[in-house]
């Protein structure tokens, strides 16, 4: 609702920002108190490809108030397909830096931290820690387990999604579950982590690449798209407080699949109560823990090549 | 014999493995021996028997559908890591996991986890 | 796959060609084949706002040979919070223009026919018959009967979108569909238009807009990531061939829901085959055919404010 | 009295006419006036009754569940212009429209046409 002028509009938000966001701050369940939220939240985006570009987006324009862009690369012809973020302009750009200046273009006044630095075991706890919510649209197993056990020891939720030929899958790790309505005394805790449902990760031969399958542009798309509408979710508290799967298969009918997901496991390595633990993260070589080096993992810069 | 029948999904890239068909639809026997011996029936012998149950469903695919490398389907009595198994849209281990007892018209689903992106 | 130094890359696609789409011709049932489809189609998307941005996204990065955009309206800040093409520059742009230019940075190859015309009953015929497919990306049930009618004229399929609050819907009409597995002899026919499905128009009164309802801004780019999509399998021929609805509500668990529809009606007034039929589509006046103006149907240039 | 509990749901708007719930789980009676009149059952008298069906269902939420506005969900003895209704996911012209015979445990999912964007 545009501010009156007899009323101030809050601190934080100017009239030019009551203009834009408009359309969201009238929805019933979201309204000014939602708007606030967003804007100060920070969400960090790991992975500025296929899933990150339209999640980005959808950030920003919703109105996140800083937005960190964690990728390594540069452009690539190869990426436009669906990377939507870049342009051809921008080919040899890092997609960091690529990614930042698209969004800036829509929303100059989102804070955008773009890391041009591959995320390592070394690296990941400090460059994750000082945001809300972390988004995982990474294309690589080790990462993954990387960023489940970061965000477990940081408390973050993690919203994880992937895509891969025609289908894709979208998963809040370490969801912060909502209260029994009955009220009752106990704490509501957190949903599982990757490692409650996957603690053994697959065979390398089982991990193909979206290089070595493939993937559609538009599949990326709505994976990537659902990634920023639950971190919206999330920050404005207006999401399932159950932990789910959905599952996308482009060319299936019915296409969407919503499975009700097991609760945190008490014996799970790294978020788990009872049991072994996993080693401290900086310590933990996620490529040998999912079965050494792959090609494309060198080309990653995930290890020495 | 009493048969039920499933409605078996795989998805992720392990329909590759099932003639690269998604949807199947199977019967299988309601009354299996306990060790999920896929070759034997309780009534072809004096074998302990068990109403079927997951485990026994994944070595009847792996026996019975499976074209190729088994390994990358079961493994060490369970499914090989990366896989979830469904029971009718929800998580097998809020089920029993292996141990859930299939009634006929279920829904099983296995599907491997993407990591592409 | 790229081409090898002794075969040709097909006229039609540049070696370039096969570096950008590679990750998607090398999908299973697509191949160079459904990039050639691609190529050689064109596709029209009516309204460059908050469905139109993101399917223009995925049509122009899929390549997409042709694709034209109508909108009659300009960029406002209030847009950007979901209409994802735009940026703050371009505020006082033409959309069809703005988001030209934005397509043309992601994929100068596509050819982009932009309309700043507004879409009538008077030039509907015209604009649009030059294309394959038609999304309806539009914002007001007038144009939506217009587009479904014209569609049926054409013998065209119209991949509608529309979004309001928390909640999307998605739905093919006058899908063709595919041939009875079995072999029947007969040619497979179309599915539903719209009229089919919803002959009367509902009251004006239950027909709010985004601008007094509002919507969040990633909802709406859910539902026209997925028009982009079903774009692509109707043209590639990857899709279901049997009439469906797809609900979405952004906030519900499970949030998607798939439908089995109706067959085409034969007393359908546009598609059927018996009893009255509608005008022609130029004389007819869509606006009192839903019941009158309503103030915002004049400030969108549909009637003479 | 025989009784059947359905699954009803409303959406695109609906369900701000129905105190903004989308989703209600409710009881009606198994058999009905062949009327739909919703303030009788076939055993107050001697009305010629029918298995319960959807249009009745409509009246029957209409006078128990409706909190305003009835003209904005019945017209002319079925849902007003702009209305789906589904049944168990499908389209209820296929299964008969208002003549529909419900069933223990069904869902009827009542849904406005949206055309935001
Ligand atoms: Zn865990
Ligand atoms: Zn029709």
């Amino acid at each position: 609702m545009p501010a009156s002028p007899f009323v101030e509009p809050t601190p934080q938000l100017s009239l030019e920002d009551y203009r834009r966001y408009g359309r969201q701050m009238i929805l019933d369940g979201f309204g000014l108190g939602g708007q606030i939220k967003l804007h100060q939240a920070s969400v960090v985006v790991v992975g500025a490809g296929g899933l990150g570009c339209p999640a980005l987006q959808y950030l920003a324009a919703a109105g996140i108030g800083t937005i960190g862009i964690v990728d390594h690369d540069t452009v690539e012809m190869s990426n436009l397909q669906r990377q939507v973020l870049h342009t051809e302009a921008r080919v040899g750009v890092p997609k960091a830096l690529s990614a930042a200046e698209a969004i800036k273009q829509l929303n100059s006044r989102v804070k955008v931290n773009p890391v041009t630095d591959a995320l390592t075991a070394a690296n990941a706890l400090e460059l994750l820690a000082p945001y809300d919510l972390i988004l995982d649209c990474t294309d690589n197993l080790p990462t993954r387990y990387l960023l489940s056990d970061t965000a477990v020891r940081l408390g973050k939720p993690l919203v994880s999604g992937a895509a891969q030929q025609f289908e894709g899958q979208l998963c809040t790790y370490n969801l912060p579950l909502k209260s029994d309505p009955a009220g009752s005394a106990e704490e509501p805790g957190k949903g599982p982590c990757f490692r409650c449902l996957f603690p053994k990760p697959p065979a390398p031969e089982m991990a193909g690449s979206c290089e070595e399958l493939g993937v559609l542009g538009a599949v990326t798309g709505v994976i990537g798209n659902l990634q920023a509408l639950e971190a919206v979710k999330i920050l404005t508290g207006l999401y399932d407080g159950k932990p789910s799967l959905l599952m996308f298969s482009a060319l299936g009918m019915p296409p969407f699949r919503s499975v009700k997901l097991r609760s945190r496991r008490a014996a799970c390595p790294a978020c788990g109560v009872e049991g072994e633990k996993v080693g401290k993260i900086e310590e933990t070589d996620y490529v040998a823990f999912c079965g050494g080096e792959r090609p494309d993992w060198v080309a990653r810069g995930l290890v020495e090549g | 014999m009493a048969t039920i029948s499933l409605n078996i999904e795989f998805g992720g890239g392990l329909e590759l493995l099932f003639s690269n068909q998604r949807s199947h639809r199977i019967t299988i026997p309601a009354n299996v021996p306990v060790s999920s011996a896929t070759g034997q029936t309780p009534e072809d012998s004096d074998v302990p028997s068990k109403p079927v149950d997951i485990t026994y469903l994944m070595y009847w695919l792996r026996d019975n559908l499976l074209k190729e490398r088994a390994e990358l389907f079961v493994e060490n009595g369970t499914v090989r890591p990366g896989v979830l198994v469904l029971v009718n849209d929800t998580d097998w281990e809020l089920e029993g996991e292996g141990e859930y007892q299939l009634k006929d018209g279920d829904e099983i689903v296995f599907i491997s986890t993407l990591h592409g992106g």
